[in-house]
């Protein structure tokens, strides 16, 4: 099948599946889920062909790109499709079991579908307002989907959640409006080329500061996380998966890549390169140090996805070859261990009843699988050799060590090898807290309390291995990953002339 | 609790029917003057909100119910995207394939009328459906104080 | 100054007249009738400004969300509420508007002047390369803004009298399916939070509801 | 300027209430100023002195003076886009002045920093 054909319908079928649900569960409920899992894997099947296809675009309504709205698919764009797709197909499979303990299930994967939807939408869109729109979709589903369990913590965080949302959101469109006033466009790959041809002015170094506050909100960056250590744990845990797996990327980290890289024209040494560096130390660093003292399984995991986020936003930020495959590299990484160890705190929730690291222990003689896969998970995160965390983060630490001897040529900037120092430092702080993870609630004497515990049901398990064995493979095939996948998107990246082209020909 | 006075009820039978076409023109003529689907809707909605609280809830459910607005809902929504899908026959996503017609006349500019319709239903469906769904609840919260 | 101009002034004033007393005033109620104001206010901007599509979409969302707002303030009979000030929330954000407003007054200078938009200036910059005599110096200068392209050919090729519509459903049709796709969202949102129960009692120590299952 | 900044300041309160203000309402009050101010200002910037609406009328088919559509057509999208958001806002409310028998955020601290 050709890419440029199949485009549309990576927003198209999970769209379709979302406005219909609700009323075939009206007809025969047991189809629900079925139709959901067979959604995703189509969506799976359709990520695994577009990888490695030639770029192109889709224009909407045939329209030429600045007139009306196009899709993009570049290697970037695959890249995040086949992480979206992949990481959803997992969360979907376990969702069938895990969810039953919830009334409403049609409304629950009505709204995963269309989440799906709208990270789909943000991530292959080439307008910037379309953009917007997408990603309020995926937002709005978040914040319903938060709230699912209706509990009186579900819903506070999703409040806070949403108002924090809205307000980022608030923020991207006013930005948006003063960067039409002065382009007269919303094609982004238009807009670089009017803000390459004339320069920053002020107004748009405005636009981009509420840009990046908007999308920071979106991503939980240091001084905008508020939301994420309530919103994340509070959701049922597919829902955490998602959110920490993969919301976060697509509507923060992506939209700010690619509005930096390509519209804002970010080179290493520049303003907007020590801010993102900033954010990025500042987020991994305040993380770590939050997750260290939790003793809530889930909260520890969401105060960690703070603290990974900002090693993929220093890896952006360093802007050189090398630091933006760091940071592309460790987000899909990020993704596959992260949705895991959600899974598995799901799991753990699910079985015993409690996420409370200190009423929990032996576990592994009683749930085998759940145990295996969060020691992958955990040895992943922490940065352990054979697997993928490791890679990532020395690719980072490297790109860093680089940057202090390549941005001013003859020179070597203390400030960088700091940095690097700084990013070895966080990652020996994960280690200590995954380690006390797996102390307190894997190993250890079996609690009385806990001796009926029983493994989960044979789907999770399945969902939870497929994830693993995600980590592994990653870890172990890295070469092959990142030449096949990674670095032809950062190659993309860099190259922000031959994305002007893509999109308006000539 | 059934609803209002009898004049407030008289009234309303009167006017539901002029929101109700007034609405309707909004929708069609969406493409030729001001308004357009969303507008058309909402208004359509706030007929609705009238019906019921004029009424009260259980007889305005017998005229339209909250799982009827849900599935108009549903397939309206789906409507709108077998409209883009169906564009495929002529060349892609949200290709206008219909005729265009002439100029200035209601059945014009190909597929924009029946986006309108469809977005008219959906967003009247999905907004009364709200409505009545936050109006259910605050009944169900009485009811569990009164016990 | 014309007449659309000093009526813009005048109504923007009013709106954030309504906007300072809806966020201070003490009575629920009253905020939001004062709410309520200052988007009616905004739609008859919007009427002044040739918006006439807004204007009307503009009221009636405004009366659908001023019923719905009403109906969460009215859970209970008395709206008003007791103030208490956390002064580091209040200077925070305080600071921020000072230093919204400041930055952004600094980036405004770079705006195209109020009442000439970008794509005018674009039709005049063409208009006068062309009475000089050397249209299109360069290739780049050539492009046309989509809202040139729109108001040039929209109506040849689509049919429709109301450009408005016309973009919102054909140039950006994909945009209208996300935003349909929002409200739909939205909604499923609501009901899924106003479900009675939302876990399924047995294996946990649920607080016991009434009320059956309503999936 | 001076109506983008009017504009601004109007986007600024509803940040206000929103950072400042302790009362759900007062806070979804604030997320509406909000979403006025941006559709204000998008319409602002596409408006033309003595422009006309963008819509052709039968006895003058010439687009000439015409304000630009673009912005209205985003503007159109983004308050349905806000009425969506206020619709599923004022159901956690309800939600959770049902749970908690106040609106004060204050007092609604289950979740530990």
């Amino acid at each position: 099948m050709n890419a440029h054909d199949i485009l549309p319908l990576f927003v198209g079928i999970p769209l379709g599946a979302g406005f219909l649900l609700p009323v075939i569960a009206l007809l025969w409920k047991k189809l629900v889920d079925i139709l959901a899992v067979l959604a995703v894997l189509a969506l799976v099947v359709m990520a695994l062909c577009v990888i490695g296809a030639p770029s192109c675009i889709y224009k909407m309504g045939n329209w030429p790109p600045p007139f009306g709205v196009n899709l993009v698919l570049d290697p970037m764009s695959a890249m995040m499709v086949l992480i979206i797709s992949g990481v959803s197909f997992a969360v979907t499979l376990y969702s069938v079991s895990y969810m039953t303990k919830f009334t409403s299930k049609p409304y629950y994967y009505s709204l995963l579908m269309l989440m799906i939807a709208g990270m789909n939408g943000v991530v292959l869109t080439g307008d910037l307002f379309n953009m917007y729109v997408f990603m309020e979709v995926g937002a709005i589903a978040s914040y319903g989907l938060v709230a699912f369990g209706t509990e009186h913590e579900e819903l506070e965080a999703s409040f806070k959640y949403l108002v924090l949302g809205s307000l980022g959101s608030g923020f991207i469109i006013f930005g948006i409006a003063l960067v039409y006033s002065n382009t007269g466009t919303l094609n982004m790959a238009d807009m670089a080329r009017i803000i390459s041809a004339g320069g920053l002015n002020r107004l748009i170094t405005f636009a981009s500061a509420l840009f990046l506050m908007g999308f920071g909100l979106k991503a939980a960056m240091v001084p905008f996380h508020a939301w994420l250590p309530d919103a994340h744990p509070s959701a049922p845990a597919p829902i955490s998966a998602m959110l920490s797996g993969l919301l976060i990327k697509a509507l923060g980290v992506y939209a700010i890549i690619r509005l930096f890289y390509h519209v804002f024209g970010l080179t290493p040494g520049s303003e907007y390169s020590y801010i993102l560096m900033g954010l990025g130390l500042l987020s991994m660093v305040v993380g770590v140090i939050l997750a260290v003292g939790q003793w809530d399984f889930k909260r520890l995991l969401a105060y960690h996805s703070i603290s990974q986020m900002g090693y993929v936003m220093l890896g952006i930020g360093l802007g050189t070859p090398l630091g933006l495959l760091g940071g592309l590299f460790h987000l899909l990484n990020h993704s596959a261990f992260k949705s895991l160890l959600f899974l598995c705190a799901g799991s753990v929730e699910q079985s015993t009843g409690s996420r409370q690291l200190r009423e929990l222990g032996g576990l592994c003689h009683r749930m085998p699988v759940t145990s295996a896969t969060c020691s992958v998970a955990s040895l992943s995160i922490s940065g352990v050799p054979p697997f993928n965390g490791f890679w990532s983060k020395l690719i980072i630490i490297v790109a860093a060590v680089q940057a202090a001897f390549t941005t001013v040529p003859g020179t070597v900037q203390a400030g960088y090898i700091v940095i690097a120092a700084v990013t070895v430092l966080v990652s020996f702080l994960t280690l200590v807290s995954f380690v006390k993870v797996q102390k307190y609630s894997l190993f250890g004497a079996l609690p009385d309390r806990l001796s009926g515990v029983r493994e989960v049901s044979t789907v999770m398990c399945i969902a939870m291995i497929m994830l693993a064995v995600a980590c592994i493979g990653l870890g172990v095939l890295s070469p092959f990953v990142l030449n096949g996948l990674v670095a032809p998107a950062r190659d993309a990246l860099m190259d922000g002339q031959s994305y002007i082209r893509l999109v308006l020909g000539g | 609790m059934n609803g209002m006075s009898p004049i407030v009820k008289a009234t309303t039978k009167v006017f539901m029917g002029f929101i109700t076409v007034y609405s309707l023109n909004i929708i069609a003529y969406g493409h030729l003057t001001p308004g357009g689907g969303f507008a058309g809707g909402t208004m359509w909605a706030c007929g609705f909100i009238l019906l019921v609280l004029a009424f009260g809830k259980e007889d305005a459910f017998k005229i339209v119910s909250q799982r009827a607005a849900s599935v108009a809902d549903c397939l309206a929504a789906f409507t709108f995207l077998l409209v883009a899908i169906l564009g495929i026959s002529a060349g892609g996503f949200f290709v206008n394939f219909l005729s265009k017609g002439k100029e200035f006349n209601l059945v014009s500019a190909g597929t924009l009328l029946w986006l309108n319709i469809a977005i008219g239903i959906k967003v009247s469906a999905c907004l009364f459906g709200v409505f009545v769904a936050l109006a259910i609840f605050k009944r169900s919260k009485t009811s569990s104080e009164v016990q | 100054m014309t007449f659309a101009i000093i009526i813009l002034y005048f109504l923007l004033v009013f709106m954030i007249i309504g906007a300072i007393i809806a966020v201070e005033v003490r009575d629920l109620l009253g905020s939001i009738i004062a709410v309520g104001a200052v988007g009616f206010g905004l739609s008859i901007i919007f009427l002044f400004l040739g918006a006439p599509d807004l204007a009307i979409t503009q009221v009636v969302v405004e009366t659908v969300s001023l019923v719905i707002l009403i109906r969460a303030a009215v859970v209970r009979d008395d709206t008003t509420y007791d103030t208490h000030h956390n002064t580091f929330a209040v200077a925070m954000a305080l600071i921020f508007v000072g230093a919204f407003i400041a930055f952004g007054a600094l980036a405004y200078k770079a705006l195209p002047e109020f009442g000439n938009p970008i794509y005018a200036q674009n039709q005049e910059k063409k208009a006068l390369a062309e009475a000089n005599g050397n249209p299109a110096a360069k290739e780049d200068d050539n492009r046309e803004t989509p809202a040139e392209y729109y108001l040039a050919h929209s109506f040849e090729k689509n049919k429709a009298a109301n450009l408005v519509t016309s973009i919102v459903l054909d140039f950006r049709g994909y945009d209208t399916l996300g935003e349909a796709t929002v409200i739909f969202v939205s909604v499923i949102g609501a009901y899924v939070v106003l479900r009675k129960v939302g876990r399924r009692r047995e294996g946990r120590e649920e607080p016991a509801s009434q009320g059956k299952d309503e999936s | 300027m001076t109506p983008y900044l009017l504009c601004s300041l109007i986007f600024a309160i509803g940040v206000y209430a929103i950072i400042a203000k302790k009362n759900l309402i007062k806070i979804v009050i604030g997320l509406l100023l909000l979403e006025y101010a941006v559709n204000l200002l998008l319409v602002l910037v596409g408006y033309k002195s003595g422009g006309k609406p963008p819509i052709i009328v039968p006895q003058n088919p010439s687009t000439a003076n015409f304000v630009d559509p673009l912005p209205q057509a985003l503007v159109l999208t983004s308050i349905v886009i806000g009425l969506g958001i206020t619709a599923l806002m004022v159901a956690l409310c309800i939600r959770l002045y049902e749970k908690y028998k106040t609106f004060d955020i204050s007092k609604i601290k289950r979740l530990k920093g």
